[in-house]
Parts: structure tokens; C-alpha cells; sequence
């Protein structure tokens, strides 16, 4: 029990760690693309737990709203729409390449692995108070983010607006079915 | 933080409010108000240049803006006026072409001026956060401009993969780019310089976070092996978006390139630069090479933008303050060069969107003089040959690299540009040699006055540049006053 | 003690994982899926990087990797909407009319 | 000001012209005597300016050193590092130069430049409007390129000239698109030369890298100051650099392929570009850089056996060839490896003076051609000409003037300039020059044995040509008819300046200890940089005795009257020519091999071409195909596995052929779905890549 008590961060994070392990595995395995996607549901609220316990409380909240909340409901709305027929029967990997695969994102890894292990970080004697910090008194994360992202990363909040911009642009490109193609389409019908 | 920190800022601003307005007025006017959003797409983009020399110009010495987010250098500015002028090149090409081929003009247009504010961000950016963010503006817009056509098999195709690759070599960048924060503590280029300078470092993790950096902005300049996307992007997208995504976002991503690696990373240079060497080696073998059996004009284009991105690359292993000039100046050929080409592409593209045959140039000579001769010049250009500005800028490249001691890239270099002619050449062979029933299979002209007035811009531009270089040159080294580089 | 490496190792994980779900996955919106367990490996690694530094500015990256990558969905979503109507599929290799 | 200060007028008179063929004529379709009357001035403005320059400066100024004209300040950059040590910023004018080298070259370029577009007057006359504008246009945008060549003062300057002319010359090989092969000949002519721009331009490149300098001059006074053996690698990788480039653009072995070919052109062409100028801008430009030269032993040793093996070889092919053309086109590949023999053995002077008195009889004999060829109405095989002497007496009598020129009969031009090449390779063997007289002697008894043959073909062709009875028939020969004078004078001018051109500007003043009675000796003397080690042949040297001299002289008038007489006794007494019809009978494999050119262009093909194509497809497929690749490999690594376990029991082996067979049904249906582009397999292409660039990182690091 002790040792439970003790050694309950690291017990905490092989756990979430081995989840978040199966769930990635999970996406890329699970035949099904809907048993994928709630696979990575799951990994996503795991990192949202990692992203707790390294004291980016407002990034975990971020996580689950944008990315549980609004990507997987985009993800599985889509599924939903395109759910082309004969789609299940499909083979899900390109068999072949699998090997080939493995083994080649295994050799990456591998040589960034290697690289980590001899390499070292830079150590800072940070901790939960600096990332709560706003002009010297400790408020909490969330005011913390606020307050450096609307002062020094204003630029890139901007752009990232104009990006959402584009991105809403896309889709909407995309996904229009504007008059010339209805009239394309009845020139494949008559 | 204080209002007048913005002034630097205005073209910016003014980019995404007119982007905003020629969208809104796309919806508003339908398919006829093609010809009033391009001139207002062109009329902006111009305005922009002007509040670009007005106010986003430095008054002396580089300086930093908006938290250390983005520099007001020469630099910059040199890059910002390219981005422009090919931009709104592109935009000239491509009206006649979508009301030929039937397509909207407003989202096109404001999707060409959010990619501009995406490569404005790109270069002029000196942290990490902007850099990426601006990267990904243009990334996206790009990825929406080539599958623009989506009744056509092919553009939706070429969008397709560019946007998997594209966003997978992103997640490399954005983890290299982590490791390098973990490493150093920063994501200001500034800062990581400094600390380099100071303590410069062998640690496999900093060098690792480099080398994934450098694999993610090699995927955006399309360098071997990292260009496996770009012959199909640009051989799917529509001919004017090929135009612009192969100098633009290529011209942005070097700006990028340099301010990150000629800049941030320069003191651990012996550390990554035989990673580039090797890129930029196979870059030109293999582009050039492989264009070599190309039948498609766009693909065999695509692959020589391959190549050409490994000669500017040559700039970036040299390493020195002329190496880096030289980089700036083979964009600023190659921009043109390449608009000019692929607008005579555009002109040629009479029998619709499918594609164009080397076959399709047959007897263009007699059919179209002036283009063929125009199209010459430009094939002369970008194989190097004097007096174009396309052999200017290669002498400059290689010259840096020679002096650098870098002997056999420049020999590669060389040799690979002797070869490239040869494909350059099967089209003007189809223009100027080949006769008879052969010739009258050609495609035929298309009237397009904009269009041709892009084509006669680019050979102005790249013969002036080759029998007259003192000015670019100047501009180009005047690019040196950057923040962050050497 | 949990240290920056036991992160690392378990994004490079997730990395790698993703990678491969890339290459291998038939599916678009597999693929998809398998891009966005790249980006939460990177923000992982910028979350813990960011503890240990006690640096606000790896947060702040990571909040704007979740937007790109939202807005990388959305487009990519919209790819997938305009493959299904050009061809009637979602298998990624299907899109190959170029150098057939 | 001066002439010769307005020195870039000359280059720029033909540019006119040709922006003005080429823009308003071509474009408003006007008539063929607007595009006469601009060439013509353009050429002809060229040649009086030219001339008047070269005279004035001659007479005005010190020609022994080189009076720059600069123009503007053309390439500007920042300080480079130097290979050699130190920093020198990267600048190049556009600057021309007078200087005896270039005032030789540009006196002879713009008289038969001249004559050349005034006889295309005549000979073009019955081609489209459009056409003869642009025919016009791309004539005078050569003689731009081919002046800014021989004009430029530095290397690059010459380099935008060496690109202009060959550009100007596919455009005009491409000319006649009745040939089907005219534009296979433009695209091999294209290949091949830039094999030798490659070299060309890296040795530019390293010229700058080491000398920080690409103007001749300064070149020159770097060189000449230079003491030891220090710069000798460097004067050797430039020079032999600069050699590739010379042997594309001037056709020596191995790159002369395209010169024949070359012949689909027009015959003014043909005479202009691929007989007396452009192709003599490798020897040019050896010439004008000879300081690489002279410092290195190495490099003249390649120029030199290059050159006289090339001189020998192509003789051999000229012996068979049966087209009027081809003959002449092997003849002047055979010259130009004479010229190169003569720069190897050190005697630069020699070789200009044999590029200019080539150019006389080389372009008097094509234009001569030429006019037969109108005359037969296009036949170019002489065994279907004969006899045409009675019907062409102008052609007759210049084209046999010009013929015993370059057989080497003295006193005339062929003779003077390619005597002095083989006395100079005899002094050179005799002197044992840079300690390989064995190797310069071999290449003295090649050039020998190529006179003879020259002589030998040269002669054959005449007679077959103008002597006999026709052969080509009754209708044909009722068209036979002399040119109009357009096409006469220019034949009649050049075979005058085959006459006395040689005794002129190239007396042999050493055969009567009158050496100051050499013009070009003294002329061009100080341009070539004082030969370094002992006994080297520099001009007007006496290494070898004055009886010698003698001896060589009868020597080579020996074996070119006997080359003559076995070609009198085997084509002019005999119309069945059954002796070379008995020989070519006799050694059937010796006749085949030079018939068919010794293969080259078949060999090439098989190759070269072959291998560029195979690899251009490789890397085409690279792509797509290595993820094939790497999933037969791994079915092939399943399938090795198999066959490990079916060592444990053989009754497994039925199972696995049918394994074999099943794998090789699912591997070919994957096969056939993976060889297209796919996204998955670009991408698995950049992780291969990066896994490779990240190794080469580990390594390096």
C-alpha cells in the first residue's frame, strides 16, 4: 500500500500511458472505421488526463471540447454520411505494405529513439506555479494562457482565425453541390 | 501592448479583410462577377505591395514587432514583393481560366490572398508559434486551391494526396520542433541562437529536433525524398494553381528555410548540413532525371521544380552570407520563370482541363511565333542558358557553392543542368522542328490578353534579369539586413 | 519519478503509431484519424516539455496545434465528401487516375 | 572616339538585323527583298565595321597587348572565398576585346559571313516569304552569337556567344522540315553539345574558384607571373575541362557524331556554322586560352592526340562516303582534329591560321556543293552526279581551286597553314616536347597519312562530281544549269582567298630565313604565354635545321600528289571505277566499317542513348515501382522462409509450390493495384527517405 502511495504518479501514468498505447492501436487496427474513431475518443481523453497531470489544465479542457466535442462528432457525422455501400467488406490495410510499414516507421522511431536516450534535455526548475504566473501572482493556468496568448502570440491567434477561415472555405468548397454540377449530372442522367 | 506596433502590420491585416470581402462579394455577384473580383483580387494585392513599401519596410536596422512574433527586415520585404507579384501573376492567369472552365472566382481568389497572408507570416515570422501557423495558412489554402476543380478526377486526387502528405510532414516538423523546445527552452529563433552562440551544443536530441525540422520544410520546397507529392499535385491542380503553388509556397518555405537554418541554426551548421547536401544531390539527380521521360508538360514541369529546388538548396549548404543571397536570387528567377512557363501552359490548354501532351506544342513556331519564341526564352531560362536570368542565378548558386568548397554538388549541380536541357529541348523541338501533318496536330492558342500579358511580364522579367542583373542582385543582397541571419 | 523521457517515450509511441496507420490504412478517414494521433503525440511532448521548462509558450503552441488540426479535419473531411461523389469510395488508394 | 572603341557595335549591327527579320518582317509577312536588304545591311555593316576597327587599331595602338571596350558591368556579386586561398569579389563585364587573337577571328568571321548571306540570296530564293524572314533572322542572330564569341573578353562573354551559336544552329539545322531527319539531327546535335557545355561551364566555374578572375587578360598576367608547379593541377582539370568543351562544339572523337548529321541544314548553313566558323571556336578558344595550356603538359598532350587521332579517323570515313555532303562534313571534322593538333604540340598560331585558311576553302567548297546540289535539284549522291564541269564552269573552277587548297599543293592556303601544323608536330617529336616526343612523332606520321588521304577523297570527290558523263539521268540533266551570280561571287572571292590567303598572312618565312615575312607569327606572338619547361615549340622557333624544314615540305607535297594520282587513277581515267569497286570487293569488312562510320552512331545509341532512357524511366517509376519492389521482396522473403520449413519434410514441398503459386496470385493482384501512384505509398517513400537521411545524419554526426 505504501508503495502504491508513493509511486502513485508513476503507477498513474504506465496506466494511462498503456491505454493511450492501446487505444492508438486501436485506431489504426479496429476494421470498423466507427470502433476506430471511438478508439480515438478514448485515446484523446487519456492525453487529456496526461495533459492534468503536467498542469496544462486549460490545454486538457481544450482537448476533450475541441477534439472530443467537435472532431469526433465531425469524424463520425462523416463516417455516417459516406458510409458507402460495400465499404465494410473492403479489406481495411493494404496487406502487403503492412510489413513494409512496421518496418520502415520502426526504423524511424528507432533512430529517434536512439537519439532521445544519448541525448539529454534542457533542465528547468519549473513547476505547476510558473504556468499559473500572471505578472508575478499565481492566479491558475487558464488566466496564465490567456494572458500570454492575447499579449505576445497575438499575431498567431490572428492568423489562426484566418485559418479557421480557410478552413470553413474548404469545406465548404468541397462539400457544395453548387448549380454546375447539378447541371453535369443531368447531363449524365439524360 | 501599443496600438503603433500594428503599422508594421497593416498590409497584413488589410490582406484578410480584402480576402473576407472578395469572398463575401464571390457569393454576392455569382459566376458573371469574375472580372470585377479579379481586378479586385489584383487591386488589393497591389495595394497590399504599396502598404507593404509604406509601412512594412525597416527604417534602418532589423527590428521585432507584436511580441517577438514577426521582423521588419529587407529580408522580408524582399520575400513579401514576391510572394505578391506571383500571386497576382497567378490570378491574371487564372480568370480566363475558370470562366472557361466554368468555376467561381470569389473563394478562388480569397484563397489565393489567405495564402499570400500565410507566406507574408512565413516570411517575415521569427518565432516558432508564428512560423508554424503561418505555414499551415498557406498549407491549407494551398490544399483547397489544387482540388478546386472537384468535377475533375485528377485535382481532387492531387489534393488529396498533397493534403495526407502534407499534413503528415507537418506532424514531422511540429515534432522536430518540439524536441528542439525541449532542448533549448524556447521557440524564439532569436533565443536559439543566442543559446547556440553561446553553448554551442552536441546534443542528439537539439540535433535530432533539427533534422525532423529540416525534413518538414524540405517537404514544402519539394526535395528528394520528400517530393514524392509534388508531380501529382501539380500535374491535378488546375494549371494556374500549379503556377502558383510551385513558386510560391517555394519562395515562402525557403524564406522560411534560411530564417530558421542560415539563421537560428546556423552555429550547429557542420551538424545538419550533410543531411541537406544529400537532399540537395538527389534532389537535382533525381528531378531532372525523371523529367527526362515525361510526356506531360505539368508533370515534366513539376519534376523540373523538383530540380530547381535542389539548385537553391546548393545556396543553403554553402552555408555563407553569399550563399544565402544566392538563394534569394535564384527565387526571384525562378518565380518567374516558372509563372511564365506555365502560363503559356494555361494558353495552350484548349482542349480542356486534361492535360497536355509534349505532342500538343508541335508547330507552334508557325502558329504562334511570338509565343513559341516567348516560351524559348523561358525553356532557355530554366535550363540555365545565357544571357537569361535563369543561367544568373544558377552562376551565382554555384559559384557559392564552388567557393564554399562544396565541389561536387556544384558538379552534379552542373551536370545535371546540361541534362535538363534535354527535356526542356523535346518541346522546343515540337515548336520548331517538327512539320508536316505532325505540326498540325498542335493545340491551338487560346485568346486570353491577360494571360499573354503574364507570359510577356515573365520573359521581360528573366531577360532583364540575365542581360542586366546589377539591380536584383542588389535587392537580393539587400536581403541579407534580416534578422537572425548572418 | 516521471520524468520528460517517459513522455517522450510514450509519444514517440503514439508517433509511430500514427505513421504507420498513414501508410497502411485503406480508409481515408482512417488516415485521417491516424494523422490526428500524430499531432496529440506532438502536443504531448510539448505539454511535458512545457511542465518541466515551466514555460508557458509550449502550451500555447499546443492550443494552436489543436486548432490547425481541427482545421485540418474540416478539410479534410470536405476532401473526403468530394472523393465519395467524384468516385463513391473512401479507400485512399482508389485515388489514382495520375501515372495509371 | 574611335572604331574600335565602338568595338560592341559589330556584334550589335546583325542583332539588329535579326530583331528586325525576326519582329517586323516575319511578323507583317513582308517581302523577301525587305529581309534581303536588313540582313544584308546587318552583315555588311558588321563587316565594315569590323574591319575598319581592326585596321585602326592596329594601326593606332600597341597590339601586342589587348584593348578592352567595356561595355557595362554585367555580373556583380560580393566577395567569394578562392579555392586558392583569399577572398575576390565575383564581377564580369560585358566587355569585348580587340586583341590580335580576336582581330584575326573577327576579319575572317564577318567577310565570309558576308559572303555567306549574300550567296543565301541567291540559294534561298524559292522559299516562303515567312520562311526567308526567318531564315534571315536566325542568320544574322548567328552572326551576333559568333561575334560576341570571338569578341567577348572573358570567359563568360565567350560563353553567351558558345550557347548563342549552338542555339542558332539547331534552329537552323531544323530549317529544311521536308527532311524527317533534320530535327533527330538538331536534337543530337543538342545532346552532344551539351556533354561539352558541362565541361565548359564547370570549367568556368573552377576558373573563378581558383583565379578569382575570368578575364583573359587578367588571367594571362596571373599565369605569366606564376612560378613553380603550384597552379599545374589547376591549369590541367580547366584545361582538360575546357577541351570537353571544345571537342562537343568542334566534333572530335568522341562527340563528332553530330556534325554529319548536322548536314540536313541548309548548305550556306552548313558552310557558315558547320565548316568555317562555329565549329572552329574549339580551337578558338583553346587557342585564346592557351596559358592553361602551356603550364600544363598533361592537358596539351590530350588536346593533341584528341586532335590528330580525330584527323586520321574521320579521313578514313571520307574515303567511302557517296554523299557530296557527308564527304565534306568528315573532311572538316578530319581539319578541325588538325587544328587540335596543332594547339596539343603548342603551336596556337598554327592552328588559328589553319582555322582561317579553313574557312576559305571549307566554305568555298560547301557553297560550292552547294550549287551543284541546286543544279541537280537537290541530289546530293555523287555517283548521280558526273560530268557537271561543262554545264557549272564558275563552280567547276572554284570547287577545284579550292580542293587542290586543301589537298596541300603549294603555294596555296590548304597547304601553307597545314604544313606548318605538321612541322610543328615533327618539332615537337624531334624536340621531345615535355618529354613525349615518342607520342608527338605517332601523331606527325597520323597527320601525314591523314594528308594523303585527304588528298586522296578531296580529289575523288571532284571527279566524280565534274568529270565523266552525267549519271543522274536524262531530265535531270536537262535542268543543269550555272548559278546566278549571287551564288558565283561569293565562290569566286573565296577561292581567291585560297589562293594567296595562306602566302599572305602566314608566309613560311623559316623556309627562306625570312621569319619577320610571317605576318601571324609576329602578330598574334605576344597572345600566347611563353612556353615553360625545355625545348617546347613556341613561335619561330629553330629547333629544327633548315635542311629538315626542307625535307618535310617535299614530304607532304609528296604524299598529297600521290593521294591525288591514286584518286586520278581510280575515278577520272576509269567511269566504271572498277578498282575501288574491286577493292571495296577484296576487303569487305574494311569497306563496311568505314561505309557505315565504324558504328559510332550505332554504338552510341546502343548505349548511351539506351541507358539515359532506361534511367530516365527508372527514375520515373522510382516512385511508384520501389514500393513493388519492396513487396516482391518481401513475398520472396515468405516465400524463402517456406522453403526452410519444407527442408523438415519434403512431402511439403507440394504444399509449397501450391504456396508459391497461391503468394504469386495475391503478390500479382496487389502488384497490379500497387504499381499505380498511390498516397500510401509516397508516403511509406518519405519514411524510407527519412529513415535513410537520418542514418546518413547518425553517421555523420
Amino acid at each position: 500500500m505504501d508503495f502504491l502511495v508513493s509511486h502513485f504518479a508513476e503507477i498513474l501514468f504506465y496506466i494511462l500511458a498503456a491505454l493511450a498505447v492501446l487505444g492508438s492501436v486501436g485506431v489504426i487496427t479496429l476494421k470498423n472505421p466507427v470502433n476506430a474513431a471511438l478508439s480515438l475518443l478514448g485515446t484523446f481523453f487519456i492525453v487529456a488526463v496526461l495533459f492534468v497531470l503536467q498542469h496544462a489544465e486549460f490545454l486538457a479542457a481544450v482537448q476533450v471540447m475541441v477534439y472530443a466535442g467537435g472532431i469526433m462528432v465531425l469524424f463520425l457525422f462523416v463516417i455516417m454520411l459516406v458510409s458507402v455501400k460495400g465499404l465494410k467488406t473492403q479489406a481495411a490495410f493494404l496487406s502487403p505494405l503492412v510489413p513494409v510499414a512496421i518496418i520502415g516507421a520502426i526504423l524511424v522511431g528507432a533512430l529517434i529513439t536512439s537519439a532521445v536516450l544519448l541525448g539529454v534535455f534542457a533542465t528547468g526548475d519549473g513547476g505547476p506555479e510558473a504556468l499559473q504566473m500572471v505578472d508575478g501572482a499565481v492566479l491558475g493556468n487558464t488566466e496564465a494562457v490567456g494572458m500570454v496568448l492575447y499579449t505576445k502570440y497575438l499575431v498567431p491567434f490572428e492568423v489562426v482565425s484566418v485559418v479557421l477561415l480557410v478552413a470553413m472555405i474548404g469545406a465548404i468548397v468541397f462539400g457544395r453541390k453548387d448549380r454546375f454540377i447539378e447541371e453535369q449530372e443531368g447531363e449524365v442522367g439524360s | 501592448m501599443p496600438l503603433e506596433q500594428f503599422v508594421p502590420f497593416i498590409p497584413e491585416i488589410f490582406l484578410a479583410i480584402a480576402s473576407f470581402v472578395l469572398l463575401v462579394g464571390g457569393i454576392g455577384l455569382g459566376r458573371r462577377g469574375m472580372r470585377p473580383l479579379a481586378l479586385g483580387a489584383v487591386g488589393s494585392l497591389v495595394v497590399t505591395g504599396i502598404l507593404v513599401w509604406l509601412f512594412g519596410r525597416p527604417a534602418g536596422e532589423p527590428e521585432v514587432i507584436l511580441g517577438g512574433m514577426l521582423a521588419i527586415d529587407t529580408f522580408a520585404v524582399f520575400f513579401k514583393l514576391l510572394v505578391l507579384a506571383s500571386a497576382i501573376l497567378t490570378i491574371m492567369l487564372a480568370t480566363g481560366f475558370l470562366e472557361r472552365f466554368r468555376y467561381g472566382g470569389g473563394e478562388f481568389f480569397a484563397l489565393i490572398l489567405t495564402a499570400t497572408l500565410g507566406m507574408f507570416v512565413m516570411a517575415s515570422g521569427v518565432n516558432l508559434v508564428s512560423l508554424y501557423v503561418g505555414l499551415e495558412l498557406m498549407a491549407l489554402s494551398s490544399y483547397v486551391l489544387v482540388g478546386y476543380c472537384k468535377l475533375e478526377v485528377k485535382s481532387n486526387e492531387g489534393a488529396v494526396k498533397y493534403f495526407v502528405l502534407g499534413a503528415m510532414s507537418s506532424g514531422i516538423l511540429l515534432y522536430g520542433i518540439s524536441l528542439v523546445y525541449g532542448s533549448l527552452g524556447t521557440l524564439d529563433l532569436m533565443e536559439i541562437k543566442t543559446a547556440l552562440v553561446a553553448a554551442p551544443q552536441d546534443n542528439l536530441v537539439l540535433m535530432l529536433g533539427i533534422v525532423l525540422m529540416a525534413f518538414g520544410m524540405l517537404f514544402k520546397v519539394a526535395a528528394v525524398p520528400f517530393h514524392v507529392w509534388s508531380p501529382d499535385a501539380y500535374e491535378g491542380a488546375p494549371t494556374p494553381v500549379t503556377a502558383f503553388i510551385s513558386v510560391a509556397p517555394k519562395a515562402a518555405a525557403f524564406a522560411m528555410f534560411l530564417r530558421i537554418f542560415a539563421g537560428a541554426f546556423s552555429p550547429e551548421i557542420d551538424h545538419w548540413r550533410s543531411v541537406i547536401w544529400l537532399a540537395a544531390a538527389m534532389t537535382m539527380i533525381f528531378g531532372n532525371i525523371a523529367a527526362l521521360s515525361q510526356d506531360n508538360v505539368k508533370r515534366m514541369l513539376a519534376y523540373s521544380s523538383i530540380a530547381h529546388a535542389g539548385y537553391a538548396l546548393m545556396g543553403v549548404v554553402a552555408g555563407t552570407a553569399y550563399g544565402t543571397w544566392s538563394v534569394l536570387m535564384y527565387m526571384l528567377v525562378y518565380t518567374f520563370m516558372n509563372i511564365g512557363a506555365f502560363g503559356l501552359v494555361v494558353l495552350l490548354e484548349t482542349r480542356g482541363y486534361a492535360g497536355e501532351t509534349v505532342k500538343d506544342w508541335a508547330g507552334l513556331s508557325k502558329k504562334a511565333p511570338a509565343a513559341a519564341a516567348g516560351m524559348l526564352i523561358l525553356l532557355l531560362a530554366l535550363a540555365g542558358i545565357p544571357p537569361t536570368g535563369g543561367f544568373m542565378s544558377k552562376l551565382y548558386v554555384f559559384a557559392a557553392a564552388i567557393n564554399a568548397g562544396y565541389i561536387w554538388l556544384a558538379v552534379i549541380g552542373v551536370l545535371m543542368s546540361a541534362v535538363s536541357l534535354y527535356y526542356y529541348f523535346r518541346i522546343v523541338v515540337q515548336m520548331y522542328l517538327v512539320e508536316g501533318e505532325e505540326a498540325e496536330s498542335g493545340a491551338e492558342l487560346v485568346r486570353d490578353r491577360w494571360a499573354e500579358g503574364v507570359v510577356l511580364v515573365s520573359v521581360l522579367v528573366v531577360m532583364a534579369i540575365g542581360v542586366y542583373p546589377a539591380p536584383f542582385v542588389g535587392w537580393a543582397q539587400g536581403g541579407l539586413n534580416a534578422l537572425g541571419l548572418m | 519519478m516521471i520524468t520528460a523521457t517517459h513522455y517522450l517515450a510514450l509519444s514517440l509511441v503514439m508517433f509511430t503509431l500514427g505513421l504507420i496507420g498513414v501508410m497502411v490504412r485503406r480508409n481515408f478517414i482512417t488516415v485521417l484519424m491516424s494523422l490526428e494521433l500524430i499531432f496529440n503525440a506532438v502536443n504531448l511532448n510539448l505539454i511535458a516539455f512545457s511542465f518541466r521548462l515551466g514555460d508557458l509558450s509550449g502550451q500555447i503552441l499546443a492550443i494552436f496545434v489543436i486548432t490547425v488540426a481541427a482545421a485540418e479535419a474540416a478539410i479534410g473531411l470536405g476532401l473526403i465528401i468530394a472523393l465519395t461523389r467524384l468516385k463513391d469510395t473512401v479507400i485512399l488508394d482508389d485515388a489514382n487516375e495520375m501515372r495509371s | 572616339m574611335s572604331f574600335y572603341d565602338l568595338i560592341w557595335l559589330v556584334p550589335l549591327f546583325p542583332l539588329a538585323g535579326a530583331l528586325i527579320n525576326g519582329l517586323v518582317t516575319h511578323q507583317l509577312g513582308l517581302k523577301k527583298s525587305v529581309a534581303n536588304i536588313v540582313a544584308l545591311i546587318g552583315s555588311g555593316l558588321a563587316l565594315i565595321w569590323g574591319w575598319a576597327a581592326v585596321l585602326q587599331w592596329y594601326f593606332t595602338e600597341d597590339h601586342t597587348v589587348s584593348y578592352v571596350v567595356k561595355v557595362f558591368s554585367w555580373i556583380s556579386g560580393g566577395d567569394l572565398p578562392l579555392l586558392s586561398g583569399g577572398t575576390a569579389p565575383l564581377e564580369v563585364a560585358a566587355s569585348y576585346q580587340v586583341d590580335p587573337t580576336s582581330a584575326v577571328m573577327v576579319c575572317f568571321v564577318t567577310l565570309v559571313g558576308f559572303l555567306i548571306h549574300l550567296y543565301s540570296v541567291g540559294y534561298m530564293h524559292s522559299e516562303s516569304d515567312k520562311a526567308y524572314s526567318r531564315y534571315f533572322s536566325y542568320l544574322n542572330l548567328f552572326m551576333f552569337a559568333m561575334l560576341t564569341l570571338v569578341l567577348g573578353s572573358n570567359l563568360l562573354v565567350l560563353f553567351v556567344g558558345w550557347e548563342g551559336v549552338g542555339l542558332c544552329s539547331y534552329l537552323l539545322i531544323g530549317f529544311y522540315y521536308e527532311k524527317e531527319w533534320c530535327a533527330s539531327a538538331g536534337m543530337k546535335a543538342f545532346i552532344v553539345n551539351r556533354i561539352g557545355d558541362f565541361g565548359f561551364l564547370l570549367a568556368i566555374f573552377f576558373t573563378f574558384g581558383w583565379f578569382g578572375t575570368l578575364e583573359f587578360s587578367e588571367l594571362f598576367a596571373v599565369l605569366s607571373q606564376h612560378h613553380g608547379d603550384a597552379l599545374v593541377g589547376a591549369a590541367t582539370i580547366i584545361g582538360v575541362l575546357l577541351f570537353i568543351g571544345a571537342i562537343g562544339k568542334s566534333a572530335q572523337i568522341p562527340l563528332f557524331v553530330w556534325l554529319p548529321d548536322a548536314m540536313a541544314g541548309p548548305t550556306p548553313v552548313s558552310a557558315l556554322i558547320h565548316a568555317a566558323t562555329m565549329v572552329t571556336a574549339g580551337v578558338y578558344m583553346v587557342a585564346r586560352c592557351n596559358f592553361f595550356y602551356q603550364l600544363s603538359p598533361n592537358a596539351m598532350l590530350v588536346v593533341a592526340v584528341i586532335g590528330g587521332v580525330t584527323a586520321i579517323f574521320a579521313a578514313t570515313i571520307g574515303l567511302t562516303q557517296n554523299d557530296i555532303k557527308k564527304v565534306l562534313a568528315y573532311s572538316t571534322v578530319s581539319q578541325l582534329g588538325y587544328m587540335f593538333l596543332a594547339a596539343g604540340v603548342g603551336a596556337y598560331i598554327a592552328a588559328i591560321f589553319h582555322v582561317v585558311t579553313h574557312a576559305f576553302f571549307k566554305a568555298c567548297l560547301f557553297l560550292g556543293s552547294g550549287s551543284v546540289i541546286h543544279a541537280c535539284g537537290g541530289e546530293q549522291d555523287m555517283r548521280k552526279m558526273g560530268g557537271l564541269k561543262k554545264y557549272m564552269p564558275k563552280t567547276y573552277w572554284t570547287f577545284l581551286i579550292a580542293t587542290i587548297a586543301i589537298a596541300g599543293i603549294p603555294p596555296l592556303a590548304g597547304f601553307v597553314s597545314k604544313d606548318a601544323i605538321l612541322a610543328k608536330a615533327f618539332e615537337a617529336g624531334y624536340t621531345d616536347l615535355n618529354g613525349f616526343g615518342g607520342a608527338y612523332y605517332g601523331l606527325w606520321i597520323l597527320g601525314l597519312c591523314g594528308a594523303a588521304l585527304t588528298a586522296f577523297y578531296m580529289f575523288r570527290l571532284v571527279f566524280m562530281t565534274f568529270d565523266g558523263a552525267f549519271r543522274g539521268g536524262e531530265e535531270a540533266e536537262h535542268h543543269l544549269h550555272e548559278s546566278p551570280w549571287t551564288m558565283t561571287l561569293p565562290l569566286q572571292v573565296l577561292a581567291f582567298g585560297s589562293v594567296i590567303g595562306g602566302l599572305l598572312i602566314g608566309f613560311p618565312g623559316i623556309l627562306f630565313h625570312k621569319e619577320n615575312w610571317n605576318f601571324i607569327e609576329g602578330f598574334m606572338g605576344p597572345m600566347i604565354l611563353g612556353a615553360h619547361g625545355h625545348g617546347a615549340a613556341h613561335a619561330g622557333g629553330h629547333a629544327v635545321s633548315f635542311g629538315l624544314e626542307w625535307a618535310l615540305v617535299g614530304l607532304s607535297v609528296t604524299v598529297a600528289a600521290a593521294g591525288i594520282l591514286v584518286a586520278y587513277r581510280w575515278y577520272k581515267t576509269d567511269p566504271e571505277f572498277s578498282i575501288p569497286n574491286a577493292m571495296a570487293e577484296r576487303f569487305p569488312f574494311a569497306y563496311k566499317l568505314l561505309l557505315n562510320k565504324y558504328w559510332v552512331d550505332e554504338l552510341y545509341d546502343a548505349t548511351i542513348i539506351r541507358g539515359t532512357i532506361g534511367l530516365a524511366r527508372f527514375c520515373w517509376e522510382f516512385d511508384a515501382r520501389v514500393v513493388d519492389g519492396v513487396v516482391n521482396g518481401t513475398r520472396h522473403v515468405t516465400v524463402g522462409t517456406s522453403f526452410l520449413s519444407g527442408i523438415f519434410d519434403l512431402k511439403v514441398i507440394d504444399g509449397i509450390v501450391n504456396l508459391i503459386g497461391t503468394i504469386n496470385q495475391t503478390a500479382s493482384r496487389y502488384f497490379r493495384r500497387l504499381q499505380v501512384g498511390f498516397t500510401q505509398g509516397y508516403a511509406m517513400v518519405m519514411v524510407f527517405g527519412a529513415a535513410l537521411l537520418l542514418a546518413v545524419f547518425f553517421i555523420s554526426f
